[in-house]
This record gives structure tokens, C-alpha cells and sequence, in this order.
């Protein structure tokens, strides 16, 4: 029953994407992304309760809850805002008697206030802020307007009305990371990275850890374009990578196609994340990708506001939970690296490959995480090293 | 004492002039209002709908008109720091350069004396801020004092330095790796005082009070009634005695100040952080209302409230209208355009 | 291109100008003026400043339009509306700020001017063709040089070769001597007389007397707007065209007697051989010695170009000198600020009121202000005076006999009430240097002999005046001393009344300077 | 460092200087003209946005990139109506033309945000189709690299070598030299906007459908404010841009790999340096009185009466 739900969800966010392409520029293919190859299936390890039956609509006119969502970039970048966006309609889908009022592109920091204030003067219960620049502003209103419900994505302040939500991506990274290591020929991979953060570091952290496990000669080479949209340096640096031998290329950016287009244009392996879409932009050289699928979870927390339940929960949930889902692999893959990366994947999930466990060395040689230790979640979004064998500067 | 006579007799003069421009301005804005109509009717949103909305969202309710002022007050500040310099033909095209770097310092200030009370760590933060934007300034002033280099250039290409040295900062030394391009929080003593229980802050009565001043200095004072001289005719005025090049320099310099204190206030009072690229072009927007209100203390102040409703009921319209945020620069552009089509109903003094 | 020219000077002329009429608000510029000019001739346009030589060649050029009168080319008439129409019909004019462009090359300059450029330029074929011109005319340029590496005289020489190459055959030169050195002055002698062997018609607008004994063929002399006089080179001679050049009715006139002042005193101002950079447009001050004593008016005579606005600028701190040194009051003040000279009670009556003195959007009493704006400022500056300044301004104009409105912008004064409140707001606060320059330009009679009498009076309080004008009528009214300058140096000194117009006309335009400069 | 490496600066430094170039090429024939046009930004927004979604809906980057071209030019003619018949002040009418195009690039370009477009071809150089596929990649250029240079010669022969170069540099100098010499100075100066608004629709099409074949809000960030200072840095002269782009888009590349070999020079103070460095040389200039800036640049031209 779980899985059940679970697959609804897919197949809605599915749905989602094909009738939005349909709306969207008549000839861009539209053809829907091949179905995720999904792991098996867990519910959300911080969840209290069930994730509910779709509720049935109620019989009185008018919604039972208006959710105000705020993306901080366009929601169809084929990137992080779109995976937010898909996410938030699915519980339109899955509770028809919801409304939903979204803005995107919104200002970071306390330019955000107004929107979700405006989003309140319409009536909205809930606001859910997916950029990470909007968890102050959107915790400050909490305590402005305690009956609303405020959820934010991939922070950690938590309130009486408000909290966090988000994926758990670095044993994603660690199995795109394996992926990589196997497809690599020049055993020189290339990871384009926003800005210098914690969690950035960390991904790239799971991801070289992942392709040195199974091709120990392998490097990674970080390289960084100082803003979440400027595609320009994006392709920049993602040609600055290949000439150097990069032959997979990976990124955490807001949206991925640019850098993957200049990948597949120059016949360089591309790694996705943040969105399922990305595989469109790699027709041939597509090797794999994950994405954020944060429909279920959310519908789950819609429904407890709905119900008048919601707690104040810290939730984070992983790609075994169905909050993040890996993209089929791409036409150049060979089975037998599909099916190692699934068995890794596999042991993952068990527990038996535990990504950051020590003992872990930074490129300095110092040991970061000693033997017999795990790298907490804390730590991950501060940390400031890179494992042996990652070229770049952390900084 | 002023002769009151003729203290009179002057500023029935202006208000004459001023109701005059007020009316022409309004017909503009109408004008304005129906083009961005008829492409809003054109790609099948309504018109009257929106409109309605942007009236509803920002003067309909108390906390609407609320947000306008918020937008308002660094507006105020921006063009403040372009009128000023504009009164001794100094066009000052570096505002938002001199915003950034007023922010850079004030932020140096709240992270490094964040321990500080209140009553000495603002007034600490404006100074700093009002340094960093007069530093800014000053070398574009210099520059075109000492006749090396026409100040429009200089202040333009040092907009553009002005973020990527507060970038380096952010990055380099106050970001903590778990955030992403900000520093950290301010302490709340480093917080300008919200007013009225809203969002706006202290800054407003600054802006007041300077603007105030800027009139009362323009229309009383000795200092006034030299840069009306040096704007109107800088080589009489030169031959008059009146030191031409001192006042290059140091009126350059306050324009930079006020547009550094409007950094200040941005990041002390609006933000409480400081983002990198946090300024989303108001310093060119405070360059285009000092233009628009011919440096006018009043006309700014006019020009600053139809802008900040136009730019902060645009955010309704996102969500009521499903058009994209940035469309309501299309509207913006659509008033400036027409007033700039119409130069002879700005101040004539102003002949490029 | 150059066809054989036609030698014979009784052929009629190639351009008549007939009872030409053309007044500007406040003055006629031309009245009835009648201009003939022959193919192969150079004709001197002689006559004052002011005395419409500039406006009929203007006119010629269609860069004005005549009130009345005609036009006739070859005995047909004409209509000239434009520049455009006037180089249609092969008329071309050098004016006295050159309109070459000084980011251009020489080449370009004048290829931009080729009636019948091709799409593609060709920058060789318009250098050829103007190294073939420069070589038959001695108008040495190099064609790829830019403009604002060469010289005055190199950059005038590229104007005459546009006009040739664009198919002139009148040129019309404006006081072209004006900015060149002796030798130059020669040199463009010689290719004038090269191209009036090959038909050209040259007019050469002037005020200086030797140059057009020198060169000219016919010379005809304006005065006032009217022909004074129009006759061939051999009838001329020096005295008779200064006397026609400055009025006939003037030369008898004897300047009223004033009292001699003692010169034991401490000089109010004292320059000591000052030197100037010479910048720009700027006429280069060179060996400059002068002293200004109590109660004394010092008349700069000079025509307009030869260092008397610079003289002034030297004085009020404008120009910087680059040698010498200059004294008020027995201190050095050299290098002292306009604003400290103008502390000590130094005024200056510009010699245009609109672009040197008001701000035209000001109220007049604003700017009557400007220059004192420390004397009127109450409570440290944060307020100013008005009521002070009026009633100053009120005493002042009462004594002078002037009236106009004080609340009104500057710029909606006339010229002559502009020039009325800069006096006004000069001579209000008792100054003790005055310089003046064309102190009544624009005045009407009665303002005018206000005007002179302020200064008088002023004089007679005991203030030194520096009086710098180009009307000999004015200064020998007005001096108790008389100082000439040509050429940015001073070539004579004297006391009114020990000299005549004949001998500071002959000063001023350079006629004898050989002779008279003993001073 | 390796061949491949420094190679690689070079092949990066043409993709991302190629629309820098194009487009300071624009701004240098407007300039020339002496029309300062600070609503770059703004053209080249709508320019890329445009050219995107006629990529995207037709397939064919062709018409995309012909289509951003007009739209560059269209753009451009607003404001030439703006500072040409109305004398409007050019700096603030620049600016109000960046706002217009923020905003209409984003209306235009929304739907397409992410959209998947086919870019324009890129075909190898001749002659290095035999080198390993690392190296000949590096060499395969679209269309619009292949171009730039001899459109950038090309802007210079219109420049300096034909009668309506000559005319428009005139105007840029002394619009009423130019009128004496027969030339209407108000239809220059609207021939050089629109001739420069072609050539920055060029530059952004090559930021949008050639070269990151992607639209986003604000791509351009900045790049129009660089060609202002590149085209003072290159004296207002199409060959010294040439070399001039290269040398700013080479140090971003420059600073991509230092940063993949370990060494991190802040690359926010990197990117000051084409201001910095076009400050110095005005301040180079100005204290030698050597001004290459066309004489009116800036100037409203009033006309003869």
C-alpha cells in the first residue's frame, strides 16, 4: 500500500511534467522522461504516521487549505525549482481540495517577505519556501502569523509553526559517484559547483567517494562559477573541466541544462541532479542523475494541516524513501555498469556501504573523520574539506 | 530674517510650477498605464483586473501601503545621492556602487562591534556606511575636479567593481560554509529600529530629514546658493569666486555618502545581513527618479511613491495574474519611457 | 579641376551683394551694404570689431539669412538659404574657430567634405590628390596626419585645401592671420597669391591695416554696419584706413582733462614680467609688466585676440602665470585663489555677461548675490541675507540711474540689462580693482554714460580700474593711462593725452610695431 | 599545465568572448555615432530571449538567431527615438531601456525557461578534423565564432573606410561639422543604433542559442556593462576589441583552471579587472590629453535652429 501510494505519486509528477510541456513551446520534444528507475521503497524514516489516502474532496465550495509556495528561481529550469515545483502540485493532485497560489523568481532574503505576506492576505494556511535564502524571512513571519504553517526546504530552524523539510542527497551522490567511476576513461571526472558550501562540498565529498570506491585511480576536479544562475560561466567552466581531460561531468547548480548541453555538445558523460529532467539534455552521453521527488512528502505534511495534525517535524528523507528518485540510464551505459551502480545502490539502502564513514582523509592528508566514525548531518553542512583526490580549492 | 514677502512670493512661485508638473507627470503615467495595458489585454491578461489588483495590493490595505514605503525609503536615499551631485552638473551614474560599498562597511561594522549597544553601533554603522559610499565617490569626484576624467564613466565602471568587492568579502571572510551568499545574521543591536510595527524602519525618517535638508540647504543657505551657481553657469561661477573644484569634490563625496548610507540602511534595517548582489538595480532606479524629479527634494519624493507602487504591486500581480515578476520593469520602463519622451516638460536646466 | 582663370580684372564681378540689410535684436549689423568681389582678386574686408564684416561674409556663406537685399553670381541672382547652397555654387568659407575635426586625419577631414566621395573610400586617391594641391600651392600637410597633432597654422592650411579640393572659388577667410607667427602669416600671403593666378576670388576679412597694405587688391572698410569705403590698393594708404575704419568723426576728438594722480603711492596691483601657457584658444601673455595705482584707470587697448581677456584672467586668477608675479596691495597673490582675490575686493565685469558672469537660471538677485555670498550669509550660512542684498543692490542701482526687476531668472533680462546687473553687482561693494572689459557692450547711450560715470566715480574713491576695450572712443574718455597689446605683449604706453587714435590704431593692428615700441 | 590545458583557456576564451566581442562591436558603432547606450544589458536580454524562443518553437537556431538580430535592432531603435527625436538625456534613457528589458525578456522568455532547443551547429575547423577528439574539440566552433572576426573587420572597414563611416564618425564628433558637410546627423545616428542593435542581437545570440543553449532570467549578468568598458579599453576601434574580449573572457578561463589545478584567486576580484583596467587607462589618457572618445559622445543634438 505504501509503494502503491508511492507509485502515484510518480506517475502524478509524471503527468505534471507531460501536461506542463504540453503547455509549454509547441516544439520542444515532449516526450516524458522515461520512468525513474525506482529503488525499493520506504516511507520517510521521520515520519510519525502513514502517509495518508488521498483525501476525498470536500463537499463545500471553496479550498480546504490554500498553500502558498514560493520558488526562489523560474519553475521550469529543468532544475532545483522545478523538482520544488513538481513536488508542491503533486498534493494538488493527491488533495484535489487544495489551492495552490505560486510565485517564483522570488527576491532572496527579506524580499521574500512581502510575497508570502501577499500569499497570506489570500488566505493561504501554509506557505512552503523552497530557496534556501527564504527560511529567516519565512521564520519571522511565524511568529507574526501563528496559525500559519510554514514549511522550508533544506534548512534548520525549526518553530512552533514552522520546519524544515528536504531530500538527503549524499548517498545519491555516492552511487552517481560510482556510476562515474566506471564509466570514466581519463579517470578524470569534473564537478561544476555554485559557491563553497557546506552541503556543496559534502555532495562532491560522496561523489568522488563513490567513483574512488570502485576505480581508485580516479580524480575529481571542482570547480566553482560563484553564482546559482550565470549559465554563461557555467558552460565556462564545464569547457574549462573537459579541456582538462574531464570526461564525466556533474554539477549542483540551480539548473543543470546548460551544463549539461555543453557536455553532451562537446561528447563528454553528464551526471544529473536536482531535477529528473535534466536526462533531455543528454540524449547520448547521458550516463545517470537523481532528483529531488519531494510530492509524497509533501502531500503528507499538507494533509496534516489539513487534518489540523501537523507537528513541527525536522524531516529529511532519502532516495530509498522515494523524497529523491535516479534517473534511467542513459543509451552509452553498459549493463554491467547498471547493475553495479544498482547494487551498490542496493547496499546502500542496507547499510552495509555507509558513505562517510571513517576513516575519511581531506587532500592535506589529515584525517577528517577517524575510524569507526560517520560524518553527522550537522557536520555535513559545514563542512569545509575535500577528500584525497578531489582537485580545488574548498574556499 | 527672511523677508516674508518675498519668501512668499517665491514659493508661490514654485507651487504654481510644481502643481503644473504634478499634473503633466500624472497625465504621463496615465499614458504609460494604458501602453502597458494594451500589451497586458494583448497577451490575454486583464488590463482593469491588474490594475485593480496593483491599487489593491499596495493602497487598499495599511500593510500595503506599508511594503510601498519600504520600497520607498532606499529609493529616497539612491536618488538623494544622484540630486545632490546633479545641482553642480555631477552626474552621478555610481549610486549603486556607493550602495554597495556603504553596505561593505557598515557590515565590517555590525560583525566586527556586533557587541556594541544600539546607540553606538548604528550611528558607527551609518558613519561607516556614509565612508565607504564617499570613498566610492570620491576618486570619480577627484578625478573629475583635477579635469583628468569626466565622472559619468568612472562612476558607471565602478558600479560594477562595488559587488564584486563585497562578493569577495562575503566570500572570503563572513560567510559560514552552511550558508550560502550572505554573512551572518546581524546582532539585533545592529538592526535600525522598525516603526509602526511594520517593516519600516528608521531609515525613513533619515531619508525624510536628509531630503529636508537637501531642500532647506538648496533654498536658504549660503552652500545652496553656491552649487546653484556652480549648476547654473560653472564658469561664471568660477570667475565669481566660488571655489568650483572644492565643491566637485566634496558634493561628490555626499552624494556617495547618502548612497552609502543607503547601503547602511539596506543591510541594517531591510535585510539584516548582507547578500551579495542584494541591491537588484535600485541604485539605477534612484539615478532614473532623481532624473525624472529633476533633483527636486519634492519631486523625488513623488516620483519615489508612483515607482514604489508600481514596483511592489507587481509582486501581487505575479500571484493574481500568473506573470512573471520581472514584467513589472515592462510597466516601469513604459512610464520612464514617456516621460523621458517629453524633456521639455523637465526642468529646462537640465540640457545634456 | 582648376580651369584657366580668367586674368582680365574688368570682367564683372563674380559675386555682387546689393543693399544687404540684416539686424540682430538691438543692432543693425548691416545696413545697405554693398560688396562686390572680382574672379583673381584678394579683397580685404577691413573694419572693427562689431562692424559687420563678419555677419555679411555670413550671409554670403548662407549661414545667416540677409533682412533684405539680393545676391548675384555672374549677374544671375541667387538664393543662398544654407552653407549647402552657398558651396553649391562654389563658395567656400574658413571660419575663425576651424571646423576640422580633431580626431580626424588631415585626409579625412577633407574627405569628408568631397562632394563626390565614393561609397568606399579611397584614403590614398584623397591623399594623392591633396599632396598634387599642397605642392601646387605650397600647403605643405602630411595627409595622414591627425588634425589635433598639427599646428594653427598647419590646421588652417587643411581648411583652405578643403575648400579647393570641395571645387571653391571664392573662399572666404575670417581674420585668418589672426592666429598665426609672422612667418606663417607670410607663407599664407604666398598661396593666396598663387591662387589668385589661378582665378580664385579670395575675400580676407581683417582688421589689421599692414597685412591688407601687404596683400590685398581691393580693400573695402566697414564701419557700423555701413560701407565706409571701398578702393583699390593703390589709392590706400595707412592713415586713411584707420581713419576709415574708426570713423571719421571721431578723429578730431580730444579726451576731457583729469586729474593727474600722484604715482608715489602703493600700486593696488602690480604684474611683473608674467608669463602665460597660452592653452587652448588662449593668446599667450608674454613679458607682461603693468601697475595699477589708486585712482587711476588703466586702458588696455587691443583688438580682440591679442591678450586683452587673457590680461584680465591673469589678474582675477583664472590663468595661471607660468613666470612672474603679480602683487595686490604689495602682496604676492600669484597663486592665490579667484575667491581670495575677490576678498580683497577685486571685480570683474567679464566681456560676456551671459557665458563669463550670471547663471542664467538664477533670479538676479541670486546672482547678484554669488560673488558675496560670504558677506551675506547669517547665522554661519545656514540662511542668506536677501534683505542686505537687496537693499545694496537698490543703493547701488539708484546711484548708477539702472532699474530692472530682481525677481525674475537672470536669462530673462536683455543683453543690455544683463550687462546693467553684472555692473551693478561689480562696482556694489566698494571694489578696489575693477576690471573691466567692454564695459559698455550692449548699453544704450544714457546706460553707457552711467556706466562711465560709476567707474569715474569709483576712481575717484580712490579704486584702480582696469579697463580693457577695443573702443579707442571709450578709453581715450576714460584712461589716465593707456596701455596697448598685440600679440599678447605690450607694445605702448602712454597718457591719452600724449597720444592720438592714428598712433594706438597703428599699435593695435599691428602696423608699426617696430616703430612704437619704445614703451 | 598541459598543452591541452592552455589550449583549452584559449578555446574557452573565444566560446565565452565571442558574444562580448559582437556586442562591443554594437556599442562601438552607437559610440562612434555619440550615443552612449547603457541599455545594453537590457537589448541583449530581449535579443537572447527572443532568439531562444523562436529556436525553441520553430527548431531551427537560424531563425532564432535572425530573429534576436531584429529584435537587437529594434530595441535599439527605441532608444534611438528616445535620445534622437526626443533629446531625451542618453544615460537615463539607457537605463530605463535595461529595466524595459529585464522586463520583457522575461515575459518573452518564461515559457522557455528550460526549455531544449537544438543550438547552432558547431562544425571543426578544417584541417584538425585528424587530431585526437580532446583537441579538435576544442576547435569546433558554431557559425557566429567562425564570424565574429571578420564582422569585426568588417565594422571596421564600415568604420574608417567608407563614405558612411566617415559621415558617422563625424557626427560622433561634431554633429554640426557633419551637417555642414551634407549629412543628416539624426538619420546617422539611428542607422548606427540599429546597426549596432543587429550586432548586439548577434553577441546575445550566441550567449543563448550557440553557446550555453539555454535561457535564463538575467543571463547576460553584466556583460553589457563590460562591453561599455571594453569599448573604452579598446580606444573605440573594432581591431583592439578583438584582442581586448579575448583578454577578458581569457581571464575568466584563465581563472576556471587555476581554480581546477588547487589555486583559488578570488574570482570576484578577477572580474573587477576590466573595469579597473579601463579606469587606469582613462586616467592614463586623461593626464596625457590624449581623448579618443568620439568629441559628442553624450551630446544631444539639437539641430540647426
Amino acid at each position: 500500500m505504501k509503494t502503491k501510494s508511492l507509485y502515484s505519486i510518480v506517475a502524478v509528477v509524471m503527468t505534471t511534467v507531460l501536461l506542463l510541456t504540453a503547455c509549454g513551446p509547441a516544439a520542444t520534444p515532449t516526450e516524458a522522461p522515461p520512468e525513474p528507475t525506482s529503488p525499493p521503497t520506504k516511507a520517510p524514516t521521520a515520519e510519525p504516521t502513514e502517509p495518508p489516502e488521498p483525501t476525498e474532496p470536500p463537499a463545500e465550495v471553496g479550498p480546504c487549505l490554500i498553500i502558498g509556495a514560493l520558488h526562489g528561481g523560474p519553475i521550469n529550469d529543468a532544475g532545483y525549482n522545478q523538482a520544488m515545483h513538481e513536488s508542491v502540485m503533486a498534493i494538488k493532485d493527491n488533495i484535489p481540495c487544495v489551492e495552490i497560489i505560486e510565485a517564483e523568481n522570488v527576491p532572496e532574503e527579506a524580499g521574500a517577505t512581502s510575497t508570502m505576506e501577499n500569499m497570506i492576505q489570500q488566505g493561504a494556511g501554509m506557505i512552503i519556501a523552497t530557496a534556501f535564502n527564504h527560511q529567516y524571512p519565512a521564520l519571522e513571519l511565524s511568529y507574526k502569523y501563528p496559525d500559519v504553517i510554514f514549511e522550508h526546504a533544506g534548512g534548520w530552524e525549526m518553530g512552533a509553526n514552522f520546519a524544515n523539510f528536504f531530500g538527503e542527497p549524499p548517498d545519491a551522490w555516492y552511487i552517481m559517484g560510482v556510476a562515474a567511476g566506471l564509466m570514466t576513461e581519463t579517470n578524470k571526472l569534473g564537478f561544476v559547483a555554485a559557491f563553497p558550501l557546506g552541503w556543496t562540498l559534502t555532495f562532491a565529498n560522496a561523489f568522488h567517494l563513490g567513483a574512488a570506491s570502485v576505480n581508485p585511480d580516479v580524480e575529481t576536479t571542482v570547480t566553482f562559477t560563484f553564482s546559482w544562475g550565470d549559465s554563461a560561466k557555467e558552460a565556462d567552466a564545464t569547457n574549462s573541466l573537459i579541456n582538462q581531460g574531464a570526461d564525466v561531468i556533474t554539477m549542483h547548480v540551480d539548473s543543470p541544462t546548460t551544463i549539461i548541453s555543453t557536455a553532451e555538445s562537446r561528447g563528454v558523460y553528464s551526471i544529473g541532479f536536482q531535477s529528473l529532467h535534466a536526462q533531455e539534455f543528454a540524449p547520448e552521453y547521458w550516463i545517470s542523475g537523481t532528483g529531488y521527488t519531494l510530492g509524497g512528502t509533501l502531500t503528507w505534511l499538507a494533509s496534516t494541516v489539513v487534518d489540523g495534525t501537523w507537528q513541527p517535524i525536522f524531516l529529511r528523507c532519502s532516495l530509498f524513501d522515494g523524497c529523491m528518485a535516479m534517473a534511467p540510464f542513459g543509451p552509452q551505459v553498459p549493463q554491467e555498469v547498471q547493475d553495479e551502480v544498482l547494487a551498490v545502490s542496493a547496499e546502500v539502502e542496507a547499510g552495509t556501504i555507509v558513505v562517510f564513514a571513517g576513516p575519511i582523509v581531506d587532500q592535506d592528508g589529515n584525517i577528517v573523520v577517524a575510524e569507526g566514525e560517520v560524518l553527522t548531518d550537522d557536520l555535513m553542512s559545514s563542512v569545509d574539506w575535500f577528500v584525497e583526490g578531489i582537485i580545488g580549492s574548498p574556499k | 530674517m527672511l523677508p516674508m514677502r518675498d519668501a512668499i512670493k517665491r514659493s508661490g512661485f514654485v507651487r504654481q510650477k510644481t502643481i503644473n508638473a504634478v499634473v503633466r507627470y500624472a497625465f504621463m503615467i496615465v499614458l504609460a498605464f494604458l501602453l502597458f495595458g494594451i500589451i497586458l489585454w494583448i497577451s490575454g491578461k486583464d488590463p482593469i483586473q491588474s490594475y485593480k489588483d496593483i491599487f489593491s495590493s499596495t493602497l487598499g490595505s495599511a500593510y500595503g501601503f506599508s511594503e510601498v514605503i519600504v520600497t520607498m525609503t532606499p529609493l529616497l536615499l539612491t536618488a538623494l545621492g544622484v540630486a545632490i551631485p546633479s545641482r553642480i552638473i555631477l552626474i552621478n551614474v555610481g549610486v549603486e556602487g556607493q550602495l554597495y560599498m556603504g553596505a561593505c562597511l557598515a557590515t565590517w561594522g555590525a560583525l566586527t562591534f556586533g557587541d556594541l549597544p544600539a546607540w553606538i553601533l548604528l550611528p558607527l554603522m551609518m558613519l561607516l556606511g556614509m565612508i565607504g559610499g564617499s570613498l566610492w565617490a570620491f576618486v570619480p569626484g577627484y578625478l573629475r575636479a583635477t579635469g583628468i576624467v569626466n565622472e559619468t564613466i568612472t562612476t558607471l565602471l565602478l558600479n560594477s567593481v562595488a559587488p564584486m568587492i563585497v562578493s569577495f568579502f562575503i566570500f572570503g571572510f563572513w560567510h559560514s560554509p552552511m550558508d550560502t551568499n550572505k554573512t551572518p545574521n546581524f546582532s539585533t543591536s545592529a538592526r535600525l529600529p522598525t516603526l509602526f510595527n511594520t517593516r519600516i524602519d528608521l531609515s525613513l525618517v533619515l531619508a525624510l530629514v536628509l531630503l529636508t535638508v537637501f531642500w532647506f540647504v538648496m533654498k536658504y543657505t549660503r552652500w545652496g546658493l553656491e552649487m546653484k551657481a556652480i549648476g547654473g553657469n560653472p564658469q561664471a561661477a568660477r570667475r565669481n569666486g566660488i571655489p568650483v573644484k572644492i565643491y566637485l569634490i566634496s558634493v561628490m563625496c555626499i552624494g556617495g555618502a547618502i548612497s552609502g548610507l543607503a547601503g547602511m540602511a539596506q543591510v541594517s534595517g531591510f535585510y539584516g545581513v548582507l547578500l551579495a548582489n542584494f541591491s537588484r538595480g535600485i541604485g539605477f532606479m534612484g539615478f532614473l527618479i532623481s532624473w525624472l524629479a529633476g533633483g527636486s527634494p519634492l519631486g523625488i519624493l513623488l516620483t519615489s511613491f508612483v515607482i514604489s507602487i508600481i514596483i511592489s504591486g507587481g509582486n501581487l500581480l505575479q500571484l493574481t495574474r500568473d506573470l512573471p515578476y520581472a514584467v513589472i520593469n515592462v510597466l516601469l520602463a513604459f512610464t520612464l519611457f514617456v516621460v523621458l519622451a517629453r524633456p521639455n516638460f523637465l526642468i529646462q536646466r537640465k540640457d545634456a | 579641376m582648376l580651369t584657366t582663370p580668367p586674368s582680365a580684372s574688368q570682367t564683372p564681378p563674380m559675386i555682387s551683394m546689393r543693399e544687404i540689410s540684416k539686424s540682430f535684436p538691438g543692432v543693425v549689423a548691416n545696413d545697405r551694404i554693398d560688396f562686390d568681389i572680382f574672379r583673381s582678386e584678394i579683397h580685404a574686408l577691413l573694419g572693427e570689431n562689431g562692424a559687420g564684416k563678419s555677419t555679411l561674409m555670413k550671409i554670403l556663406y548662407g549661414f545667416y539669412r540677409a533682412d533684405s537685399g539680393r545676391i548675384f553670381l555672374d549677374g544671375k541672382p541667387v538664393s543662398i538659404q544654407s552653407p549647402n547652397d552657398a558651396r553649391a555654387l562654389q563658395i567656400g568659407m574658413v571660419f575663425q574657430d576651424f571646423t576640422l575635426i580633431p580626431a580626424f586625419s588631415v585626409a579625412e577631414n577633407i574627405a569628408l567634405f568631397l562632394p563626390d566621395l565614393s561609397t568606399v573610400v579611397n584614403l590614398r586617391d584623397v591623399s594623392r590628390w591633396i599632396e598634387e594641391m599642397s605642392t601646387r600651392y605650397g600647403l605643405r600637410v602630411n595627409p595622414h596626419a591627425m588634425v589635433n597633432e598639427l599646428s594653427i597654422g598647419e590646421q588652417q592650411k587643411v581648411e583652405i585645401l578643403k575648400l579647393i579640393l570641395s571645387d571653391s572659388r571664392l573662399l572666404i577667410l575670417d581674420e585668418p592671420t589672426r592666429v598665426l607667427a609672422p612667418h606663417e602669416v607670410d607663407a599664407l600671403f604666398e598661396v593666396l597669391y598663387s591662387m589668385r593666378q589661378d582665378g580664385y576670388a579670395i575675400i580676407l576679412i581683417t582688421h589689421k591695416i599692414k597685412e591688407v597694405l601687404e596683400c590685398a587688391d581691393r580693400i573695402t572698410v566697414l564701419h557700423n554696419g555701413c560701407v565706409a569705403g571701398s578702393l583699390v590698393r593703390s589709392n590706400a594708404s595707412e592713415d586713411k584706413l584707420v581713419e576709415m575704419m574708426f570713423g571719421r568723426k571721431l578723429s578730431g576728438l580730444k579726451t576731457g582733462k583729469k586729474v593727474a594722480r600722484e604715482e608715489t603711492a602703493l600700486p593696488i596691483l602690480e604684474l611683473h614680467d608674467v608669463y602665460t601657457h597660452g592653452e587652448g584658444a588662449e593668446t599667450k601673455l608674454e613679458e607682461i609688466d603693468l601697475k595699477v595705482y589708486p585712482g587711476e584707470i588703466v586702458g588696455i587697448a587691443g583688438v580682440s585676440g591679442n591678450g586683452q581677456r587673457e590680461l584680465g584672467d591673469v589678474v582675477l586668477g583664472v590663468i595661471k602665470c607660468v613666470k612672474g608675479t603679480k602683487h595686490l596691495f604689495g602682496k604676492d597673490v600669484t597663486n592665490s585663489s579667484i575667491q581670495k582675490l575677490r576678498r580683497s575686493l577685486v571685480s570683474f565685469i567679464p566681456e560676456n555677461p551671459l557665458t563669463m558672469a550670471a547663471a542664467p537660471y538664477l533670479t538676479v538677485l541670486e546672482n547678484m548675490a554669488v560673488t558675496k555670498t560670504w558677506h551675506y550669509a547669517l547665522r554661519g550660512g545656514l540662511a542668506m541675507d536677501w534683505q542686505a542684498i537687496k537693499t545694496d543692490i537698490e543703493n547701488t542701482m539708484e546711484r548708477l540711474g539702472f532699474s530692472f526687476s530682481l525677481n525674475i531668472p537672470a536669462r530673462s533680462l536683455s543683453g543690455g540689462n544683463l550687462q546693467r546687473m553684472i555692473i551693478v553687482r561689480e562696482l556694489t561693494h566698494d571694489p578696489r580693482l575693477i576690471i573691466a572689459s567692454y564695459l559698455t557692450r550692449g548699453l544704450d547711450v544714457q546706460s553707457t554714460i552711467a556706466a562711465r560715470q560709476a567707474l569715474i566715480q569709483a576712481r575717484d574713491d580712490g579704486a584702480g580700474v582696469l579697463l580693457i576695450s577695443e573702443d579707442l572712443e571709450e578709453l581715450f574718455l576714460l584712461s589716465d593711462r593707456l596701455i596697448v597689446l598685440y600679440g599678447g605683449r605690450i607694445v605702448g604706453s602712454f597718457k591719452p593725452d600724449e597720444t592720438n587714435f592714428y598712433e594706438v590704431g597703428h599699435l593695435m593692428t599691428g602696423s608699426e610695431v617696430q616703430d612704437a615700441a619704445n614703451a | 599545465m598541459t598543452l591541452l590545458s592552455i589550449l583549452g583557456v584559449l578555446s574557452s576564451a573565444i566560446f565565452s568572448g565571442t558574444s562580448l566581442l559582437y556586442t562591443t562591436l554594437g556599442e562601438i558603432i552607437d559610440q562612434r555615432s555619440g550615443i552612449v547606450n547603457l541599455g545594453l544589458e537590457g537589448v541583449m536580454l530581449v535579443s537572447a530571449s527572443a532568439g531562444f524562443a523562436v529556436t525553441a518553437i520553430s527548431g531551427n537556431p537560424y531563425l532564432g538567431m535572425l530573429v534576436s538580430v531584429i529584435a537587437g535592432g529594434l530595441m535599439n531603435l527605441i532608444l534611438g527615438f528616445l535620445v534622437v527625436s526626443r533629446r531625451a538625456n542618453q544615460l537615463a534613457s539607457g537605463l530605463a531601456l535595461m529595466f524595459f528589458g529585464f522586463g520583457l525578456s522575461a515575459w518573452i522568455g518564461r515559457p522557455y525557461v528550460g526549455a531544449k532547443i537544438r543550438g547552432l551547429p558547431r562544425l571543426p575547423l578544417p584541417g584538425l578534423s585528424n587530431l585526437p577528439v580532446l583537441y579538435s574539440s576544442l576547435f569546433k566552433f558554431d557559425l557566429l565564432i567562425y564570424l565574429v572576426i571578420p564582422v569585426a573587420i568588417l565594422v571596421w572597414w564600415l568604420l574608417f573606410r567608407t563614405r558612411w563611416g566617415l559621415g558617422l564618425r563625424a557626427v560622433g564628433e561634431n554633429a554640426d561639422t557633419a551637417f555642414a558637410s551634407g549629412r543628416n546627423p539624426l538619420l546617422i545616428r539611428y542607422q548606427a543604433l540599429f546597426a549596432g542593435g543587429l550586432l548586439a542581437g548577434l553577441g546575445a545570440a550566441h550567449l543563448s542559442i550557440a553557446y550555453t543553449m539555454n535561457w535564463t532570467e538575467y543571463m547576460t549578468a553584466g556583460r553589457g556593462f563590460i562591453a561599455v568598458a571594453l569599448v573604452i579599453f579598446s580606444k573605440w576601434n573594432p581591431i583592439r576589441a578583438i584582442v581586448g574580449a579575448l583578454l577578458f573572457s581569457g581571464a575568466v578561463a584563465f581563472q576556471l583552471l587555476l581554480q581546477s589545478s588547487g589555486i583559488q584567486i578570488s574570482p570576484f576580484l578577477l572580474d573587477t579587472i576590466p573595469y579597473i583596467l579601463t579606469i587606469l587607462v582613462l586616467i592614463i589618457w586623461g593626464g596625457t590629453r590624449k581623448h579618443a572618445a568620439p568629441a559628442s559622445l553624450g551630446r544631444v543634438y539639437q539641430g540647426t535652429e
